[in-house]
């Protein structure tokens, strides 16, 4: 059950961490670029915000072929290749022609989530614990998510600020970053040139990566986060920016959004950590 | 044009000859009447051991009636492609039917953690795209396909994939191989008596899936005549001389939706997700499947009228599928 | 400008021998097959000939892409590609596409044309004379007959029954045959297994292909041919069946059908060489 | 996977990471109105030297007013893809724009045979299929693609095709190259200001040759509203991000016809088929080119409303069209 976006107290913001994520990533996309999204969840409904309320021309496909929809809110809850998600799109195609778009290098960016990231960006989402012949959890697979790691010019990761999330060794590397940082590693395999790992967006936090060394870099923090709370949930310690940017705390509009017309009933955004902040500060208020 | 790296993961063998050969024999050229029940049509075409591709997932467009079928007929050791999947997976799981999956994505809960824990089901890793660019490879006749993407990860290692030098340009490429199922599923809006189907709004890789599949079962919402078909030769998306059986199977993709007729039962997936907590999918099975002797029986006795109107009243577009 | 079928002389008629090649190819088509026709032209001609008399449901693709047309007549002077012959199709889609179906082993047989053929069904539309950067005279090229004659099961070849058509060697191999005539010859430069001509047909005469040489084989005669004047008309010697089929002459209706219907005009068919014969007996009668 | 033999003719090597760099450079991702004239159309996005693809033909949904818009600015040493064409390749020789052509089938009559004979002009061999297929490997993004045909003639000795070794089933197959051309020209039914093009009917390759090539220029029946797009995303052939320049061309494809709308121009080619053979080939592209300052001076001036009107009426199917 989602809980109001105007939080018990007066003057706070309730919203779990996932809400977190979306609202960050909303802020950093750009109306003028294209982008390949990853499945419905999360990361579509960070692009559905910013394509809502600030960036209506913003341009983008999903692995089931549909090229630049304009869906209609609210979507229904099992949105995934629905009606109302392809709505009023510029064209109805297929999984091998959107994919062949990225091979293209037409897709400015790729937006997704991973279960495990290392520090040079590399994810995953096949398994956690255990070997790959006897996994102790088993997930759904890279689904989509190589392709578009692979052939997008940058690539918009969103994960959990945890210890679990941020880790030396991935337990499967399921979809490629910078590999193993070191020069052209991604052209040794075949993988178009120039591409990589952008940033990697969490609730509390956001990263990029070092032009030179790949590895990542903390270069944002959220209102409420500190530089150690953040740090204390990465198993690897990332490079830090000189300057820490002071990301943005979603706003009312955002959350009402999300929980009103994007995500209605909460399915996948309830689901996490909630946390209360001041409205005005973004400080926390819990 | 050296091979550098090879994936590990099994795969089916590309065999675009053997294809061939299977197509020469087998497959219908005249325009004829395909037009077979959900039972015929599973039990004549899809065999144990079969490779099964399918368009789509259970939750928009996909072939369920199918594969209620195929878990009633009690098929066994198939090998499925997981893209794009969801609960299907799981379902086909849990009806004993799968020995192998090959991954793109899929919903991994209880039932797939369960059979890969016990030895019962083996998968390999691809990915949504991998699995439908080895169907466009199979679609053109061709052993396999280039691509830009796979390398450097562990997907890479646990496919079938190649790592070599491009003879032209000197760099490298990703090598995938042409997959050639066995059978393939499609569900569809509207087909024709001889096959030819079409499939509105956007898709997976219907039309790819057809035509390298030996043994292709159409289901669909609703025949139409052949000329109308004629009428207008655009919207075909598969012509018949690919397809071995049409089933009529209206609310086919039950419980999931079919854009621009009718919405999805979130009711019956909140059923199934409850019977993979508590371990008890066999008496899902029982209800949904095995105790009823077919599609229609499921949909009179199980689902009724009322909800087959309300699902129809859920989807309020019809643009850009039937205007 | 086109004659009229039945001929000056009572009980006569006049063709051309492109119209007699049309008739001779149209008696056997199949109707439970699948063809490959390429471009528009005298093979298209030969079967919609066939499916205008005898064979309404054959399926044939072309080059641009329609799927099992139901062409109205009389057909447009420029028929490629136009909407008279694309009418009523199954599907209309690309070339890529039928050249897949090809690929895929649906195609049971390819129709199409050749200025040279050598022994072994290799065949030549490139260019006559000369070599080939200075040719003497350039012709347009292998359009689709390359990818038909690779593809298709079987292959059915029309030329005229001309020394300068039957050669020992080839000015340019377009396309392929049996290529040098050793097993596995095809299947050692990457085409189909089991694929290859199977018929050539003139205005004289249709050939077949021995099953272990690959050579050439005299299999038919029309009724107004010699074996001799056959073989006068070939640089090299074919191998002769045991018993020549005595093929049967073209009919007025379909001469008609052809002048009047299909190719209204005689924009390609009256453009040949006349003969008269006695509409009876098919002896020449001129 | 050993290269076996290698076709000696030249080819615009593929260079799937150069054309990336370029699209990420040099294309438009937003929704912007590309409405432009043919002049400047072809000012703009045709240069010296380019490597220019078309779909169809002279004779068919041809973009025959941008050839003569290429004539009227004299451009020079273009690398033609001539795959299934017809008398536009010597159309195109003729006005002095075109230095090379792979060849699939064109009209070979005295303007290509003499420009052959004394070295203006060079042929490449390919097939029909074999140009559509390269088209095909450019708009997936890979240096080439494997194939079935080519091998054992001629034509693959004087193309660009390799013989290789599959990895996969240690069997041989053919490889060809990618094209990435330089500039397509694809004249269709509708498109909207933006670039969303829709052609009717069956055709080449328009789709893969707009992904592929570096610039693409529409010409276009009919500028439809965005809106319409957007009803019916299915009817789209071509999405507007591969689109450079959308110029509104009635009677674009003349004196061929485009289906559903006109018929073809018979006479037209009559006096251009007598041109060549009288050797009067300037005198034809003086009248019909030069001394025109747009396509639509020449339809009003050389055609006339009266052809217009008959070739309207000569086309009496819109059933699969427009309806």
């Amino acid at each position: 059950m989602s809980e109001p976006a105007v939080g018990k107290a007066e003057g706070t913001l309730s919203f779990t961490d996932i809400e977190a994520t979306i609202c960050h990533i909303a802020h950093i996309i750009e109306e003028d670029k294209l982008y390949f999204v990853q499945m419905a969840g999360a990361p579509l409904f960070a692009l559905l915000l910013a394509k809502r309320l600030r960036a209506p021309g913003v341009g983008y496909v999903v692995e089931e072929g549909a090229v630049a929809p304009n869906p209609i809110f609210p979507l229904p809850r099992m949105m995934l290749g629905a009606s109302r998600s392809h709505y009023r799109a510029v064209a109805w195609t297929s999984m091998n022609m959107v994919d062949a778009h990225a091979a293209l290098g037409f897709m400015d960016y790729g937006l997704l989530a991973a279960l495990q990231i290392d520090q040079f960006g590399n994810f995953n989402s096949t398994f956690i614990g255990g070997t790959y012949d006897h996994p102790e959890r088993r997930f759904g697979g890279p689904g989509g998510a190589n392709e578009i790691a692979s052939q997008c010019w940058r690539t918009l990761i969103m994960t959990k600020q945890q210890k679990r999330k941020f880790v030396h060794k991935l337990d499967f590397m399921s979809s490629p970053g910078y590999l193993d940082g070191t020069p052209g590693a991604r052209e040794r395999v075949g993988l178009p040139s120039g591409t990589g790992p952008y940033r990697v967006i969490t609730e509390d936090a956001m990263f990029g990566f070092d032009d030179e060394t790949r590895q990542m870099r903390l270069i944002g923090l959220a209102p409420w986060a500190t530089l150690e709370g953040v740090l204390a949930e990465m198993e690897f310690e990332p490079l830090i920016a000189d300057k820490l940017e002071r990301m943005k705390a979603p706003s009312e509009e955002e959350l009402n959004i999300i929980r009103a017309e994007i995500d209605p009933g909460g399915f996948s955004t309830s689901r996490g950590k909630w946390m209360t902040v001041d409205a005005a500060t973004g400080l926390r208020a819990g | 044009m050296t091979v550098i790296a090879s994936g590990k993961g099994e795969f089916l063998p590309p065999d675009p000859d053997g294809f061939r050969a299977y197509v020469r024999d087998h497959k219908e050229r005249r325009l004829v009447n395909k037009v077979i029940t959900a039972q015929e049509a599973v039990s004549r075409y899809v065999s144990d051991g079969d490779y099964v591709a399918y368009d789509q997932n259970i939750a928009v467009r996909g072939p369920a009636s199918l594969f209620r079928e195929i878990i009633r007929q009690r098929k066994r050791d198939l090998w499925l492609a997981a893209k794009f999947t969801w609960t299907d997976v799981s379902l086909l799981v849990a009806g004993g039917c799968v020995s192998r999956v090959d991954v793109g994505w899929m919903e991994s809960g209880p039932v797939i953690n369960r059979a890969v824990k016990e030895g019962r089901l083996k998968l390999i890793e691809w990915s949504n795209g991998a699995l439908a660019y080895r169907l466009l490879a199979g679609s053109l006749g061709v052993p396999y396909l280039p691509m830009r993407y796979l390398g450097g990860t562990d997907t890479f290692e646990q496919s079938g994939a190649k790592l070599t030098e491009d003879p032209y340009t000197g760099r490298r490429v990703c090598l995938v191989p042409a997959l050639y199922p066995d059978v393939a599923l499609v569900h569809v809006h509207q087909c024709d008596v001889h096959g030819n189907a079409r499939v509105f709004g956007a898709g997976v890789s219907p039309l790819e899936m057809a035509m390298c599949s030996k043994k292709v079962i159409i289901s669909t919402e609703e025949i139409i005549e052949p000329e109308e078909i004629r009428r207008q030769p655009q919207r075909t998306t598969i012509p018949y001389y690919f397809v071995d059986a049409v089933v009529h199977a209206p609310f086919g993709s039950y419980p999931g939706s079919t854009p621009g007729l009718y919405g999805a039962d979130l009711e019956h997936w909140l059923e199934f997700a409850a019977a993979q907590v508590q371990n008890k999918t066999d008496e899902y099975l029982e209800k949904w499947v095995h105790s009823m002797a077919s599609h229609e029986e499921m949909l009179e006795k199980r689902v009724g009228e009322q909800k087959l109107a309300m699902m129809r009243q859920s989807e309020t577009v019809r643009e850009g599928y039937y205007e």
